[in-house]
């Protein structure tokens, strides 16, 4: 877990720029600083205290965005990882089936949140597709980068309803939603632990 | 970037530290937070009142603290919304038993932030109720998108909610007052240039030299259309158009005029000159009129105009007496 | 020029209309003239304060027109000092048999004018005094000159003589405590962009994009120095260095931290905050701060810090209550 | 007296750019403005109004120039054609002691109005100067534009101590004081009248 974490915040801080100019066209351009300030100091966090299980790890991710990242992704992303750490509670061992449902309740958390559904470009687009490939079983990490990728890349075609960049309308097409593109890195994170563990 | 500053990644600490050094007997900080509190809450058995959002557009938020309107301002990093943990100090702080209301301005970030503050006040057994005020009448309503932007009308439910606390009204009765306003309020604003976030250190748009946008954001979010600039009473009257065409404002209204930020004064009473003579032609009567900086966006050039519709009750708490630095009455 | 007006030549004409149309019950404009007047001008038996001065300033001076401030506002052409038959009709409208009292701004142009009027009043039989403020530390002080410049210290002035004259004190008296406010004020701006006067259309002086200039007057009248910009703590210091050292401050003061009209209210507060360190460490007790646009030149960046000594007079003066719209106490 | 003031006039008007230009490094760029809009309406006046003697003519310009000019120069200007009309006043005729006793009370008056004495660098050099030709007598046209042409020119090489351009202190060597230039046309409107009456 705490691997999943590091290997995240590396890379949104080389992607700090990149996300930060998705949120330019369509946003405020605070993506990238948003995430990189709410990352950083998990990276710290983890780094200094001990943990007793996956879900106190969790739960100090999930308030450490909360309480870091700010503007709309920090309690979106807080409440991911929230409700991961409220379903994974009081396990030792994190199984795929565990971890499939770990991931369902958040997505089912964040949607509740952000008052979304799948289409309106936002990050849920990205979980909900991750969401279906772990359900369905078979999992590889090439399969789960590759599943991410296309979720996000999906958002460039979409009008945005939900978020800042819903008042740009019409004109926010054909541009990839910043939260996506930062949601993909946390899974093409996730992949590389998985490489790395096998 | 030409701004007094010292390092652009502390102005809101240092702009905090700056405010309440000003005014001592009117507010305190939260220690360990950027929350400013009236000084002397929480004031047992009053509905505590709590605002806030990014920083930016002062004297919103925390200008607005003192008695009879906000109890605690939650300043967040500029155009940034504040996080739940230092909403929910902000309700701890102001919590004297009678509740917590939360007035919020339309934006994701906000709402999302404010509404997990208040998930945590309620597990540790503190009442909270909330508003989301969207009077900027620039952008569509539709339940479908994520609706209307809060701007400059929300001076109004500070007042107007601020006052209904301090008379000792219930939460839900403040919440009620609070909802009048919002069903009654409606913005909107346009900007000649651009504004530059400390941090960014660039302007997020441009504008030509001869170009405005009507219906911009508080953050510089698109308006209706952008344009060559036009006259101030061509502005006036498309502003004011607008607003008038989304509500029905017979009888009585309150006016504000509202600048950006870098707006001379002289040109807000230009445009409150406009905006009278059109409220005068449609028979519409104006009980109070409000021309300054009252939400601003950094040093952007532009107004908004706001209307809100009143009636016996709203007029008294319009009136009645407030203590905020930014808002005396 | 980017400006929110319809016709240059007329920004001052249709400022005036739209501020008597803000504040009806405050204010009037006197039928025929750019002068605006309390609304129950004159009072009898109360001394009549006027000032005024070029426009450009605002709020300053029409918006401290109200009761417990001034009886009337003078307002001439954009950074043009208005000409004595305007300020002849000021004091007409105010005098209430009891005298008429001028502030006036230490500018050739102004003390030309107010003086001829002063003459004309006496002529007609109507009493006048004036006081000459000249609070700007960045002018040398000399009898051989033109002499220092009236800037936001003015402000003080206004609200101070004006608590005065509506305690039904006496001219003499009125005279009396303006002088003491006078010799107890001193100020000092600075600027980090121009400003652009409505009918020349071009800004009056330039400044490069590191630069601000220290110093500055309020019309864009030259500085001390200019130079790279600094951080706002220097900035800060450097204004705040200069004005103690004019005067012996010593005890408790007003501090009043002013926008010179387009700079963020956030950055005043940046700039309070050193301040307030500064005189803490010299063991100078603040005794109330005002932080806003109270002197600006039109949509100049920038800010001036200025202070005023107290006793116990002053203070009790300060606290009095206002009705001027922009100087709520 | 009325021509006097029509050729004055004329003057301004065609010199407005220069006498604002004038005004731009050492003062606030209005003069030229200021000036003309006080002439113009001098004309204005005078052409619409009868008037029964000089000392009328005078107290009517004296007057629209203080309502209309504005700034330091219009109570200055002002002062000066105040003066001249007291002084004149019950003159049928104005002779050349009369007009020299006139000249010398307005310098009196803008002296003391203005606190100024010679060398200030400001219009007082050039009143100066035209008194100090009209007392020593002789008087011809040409002599008149030439003193007022040298004392104008000899504001270039002062120090302001007065008025606005007094804040340029050291910086203000080097420009024409505006109002020596102003008055400079007034003068010269006076000598092409002069010359046609001869
Ligand atoms: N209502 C919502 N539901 C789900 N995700 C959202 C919602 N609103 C915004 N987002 C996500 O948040 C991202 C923007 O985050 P960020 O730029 O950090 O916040 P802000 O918009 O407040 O500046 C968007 O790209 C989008 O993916
Ligand atoms: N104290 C004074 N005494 C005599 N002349 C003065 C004085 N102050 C200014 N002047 C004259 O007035 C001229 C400036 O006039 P103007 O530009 O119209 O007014 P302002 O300086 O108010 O903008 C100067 O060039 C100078 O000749
Ligand atoms: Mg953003
Ligand atoms: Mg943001
Ligand atoms: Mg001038
Ligand atoms: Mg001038």
């Amino acid at each position: 877990m705490i691997e999943w974490f590091n290997k995240a915040n590396e890379k949104i801080q080389e992607n700090k720029a990149y996300l930060t100019s998705l949120d330019q066209p369509i946003g405020d351009g605070d993506h990238g600083i948003n995430m990189a300030r709410g990352f950083q100091e998990v990276a710290g966090k983890l780094s200094e205290n001990d943990y007793t299980d996956i879900s106190a790890i969790l739960k100090e991710v999930a308030m450490t965005l909360l309480a870091k990242v700010g503007g709309a992704s920090g309690p979106l992303y807080g409440t991911v990882f929230l409700k991961m750490s409220m379903t994974l509670k009081g396990r030792d061992v994190v199984d795929g089936t565990a971890f499939t449902k770990g991931l369902e309740d958040a997505l089912a958390g964040v949607k509740q949140r952000g008052k979304a559904e799948t289409g309106e470009k936002t990050l849920v687009d990205v979980w909900q597709a991750v969401v279906e490939y772990f359900q369905a079983g078979n999992i590889t990490a090439d399969g789960l980068v590759e599943v991410a990728a296309r979720a996000k890349e999906r958002t460039k075609d979409m009008v945005a309803t939900k978020g800042r960049a819903a008042y740009f309308k019409e004109k926010s097409k054909g541009h990839i939603d910043p939260g996506s593109a930062s949601s993909y890195l946390v899974f093409e994170a996730l992949a590389d632990v998985m490489k790395e563990k096998h | 970037m030409k701004k007094i500053i010292n390092d652009p990644n502390q102005v809101v600490q240092d702009m905090v530290d700056g405010l309440v050094a000003a005014f001592p007997k009117t507010m305190k900080k939260v220690e360990g937070t950027l929350v400013i509190a009236r000084s002397d809450a929480p004031v047992s058995n009053k509905v505590g009142l709590v605002s806030g959002g990014g920083s930016g557009h002062e004297p919103a938020h925390a200008g607005y603290v003192g008695k009879g309107m906000l109890d605690a301002a939650v300043c967040g990093e500029v155009f940034t919304s504040p996080t739940p943990d230092q909403v929910f100090e902000a309700i701890k702080a102001v919590d004297g038993g009678a509740g917590v209301f939360l007035v919020i301005k339309n934006y994701t970030g906000d709402v999302l932030n404010f509404e997990m503050a208040a998930e945590l006040a309620e597990a540790e057994g503190i009442q909270v109720e909330k508003v989301v005020v969207n009077d900027d009448v620039a952008v569509e309503d539709s339940s479908f998108t994520t609706g209307r932007r809060g701007i400059a009308g929300t001076v109004f439910v500070h007042k107007i909610a601020g006052a209904k606390a301090e008379s000792g009204a219930s939460l839900e009765e403040v919440k009620a007052v609070a909802e009048k306003v919002v069903g009654n309020v409606r913005s909107m604003g346009m900007a000649l240039t651009p504004c530059i976030v400390p941090a960014a250190g660039e302007p997020s748009f441009k504008l030509d030299n001869d170009e405005m946008e009507i219906g911009i954001g508080i953050h510089g979010e698109p308006g209706i259309n952008r344009t060559q600039i036009d006259s101030a009473d061509a502005i006036a009257t498309a502003l004011t158009e607008k607003v008038l065409e989304d509500h029905d404002f017979s009888g009585e209204v309150a006016v504000m005029i509202n600048g950006l930020g870098a707006t001379p004064e002289m040109e807000l009473f230009i445009v409150n000159k406009k905006v009278q003579e059109i409220l005068a032609d449609k028979g519409i009567s104006v009980y109070k009129t409000f021309v300054g900086e009252y939400m601003t966006s950094l040093e952007m050039a532009g107004c908004s105009v706001s209307l809100l519709k009143l009636d016996d009750e709203l007029k008294e708490l319009l009136d009645a007496e407030s203590g905020a630095p930014a808002f005396r009455m």
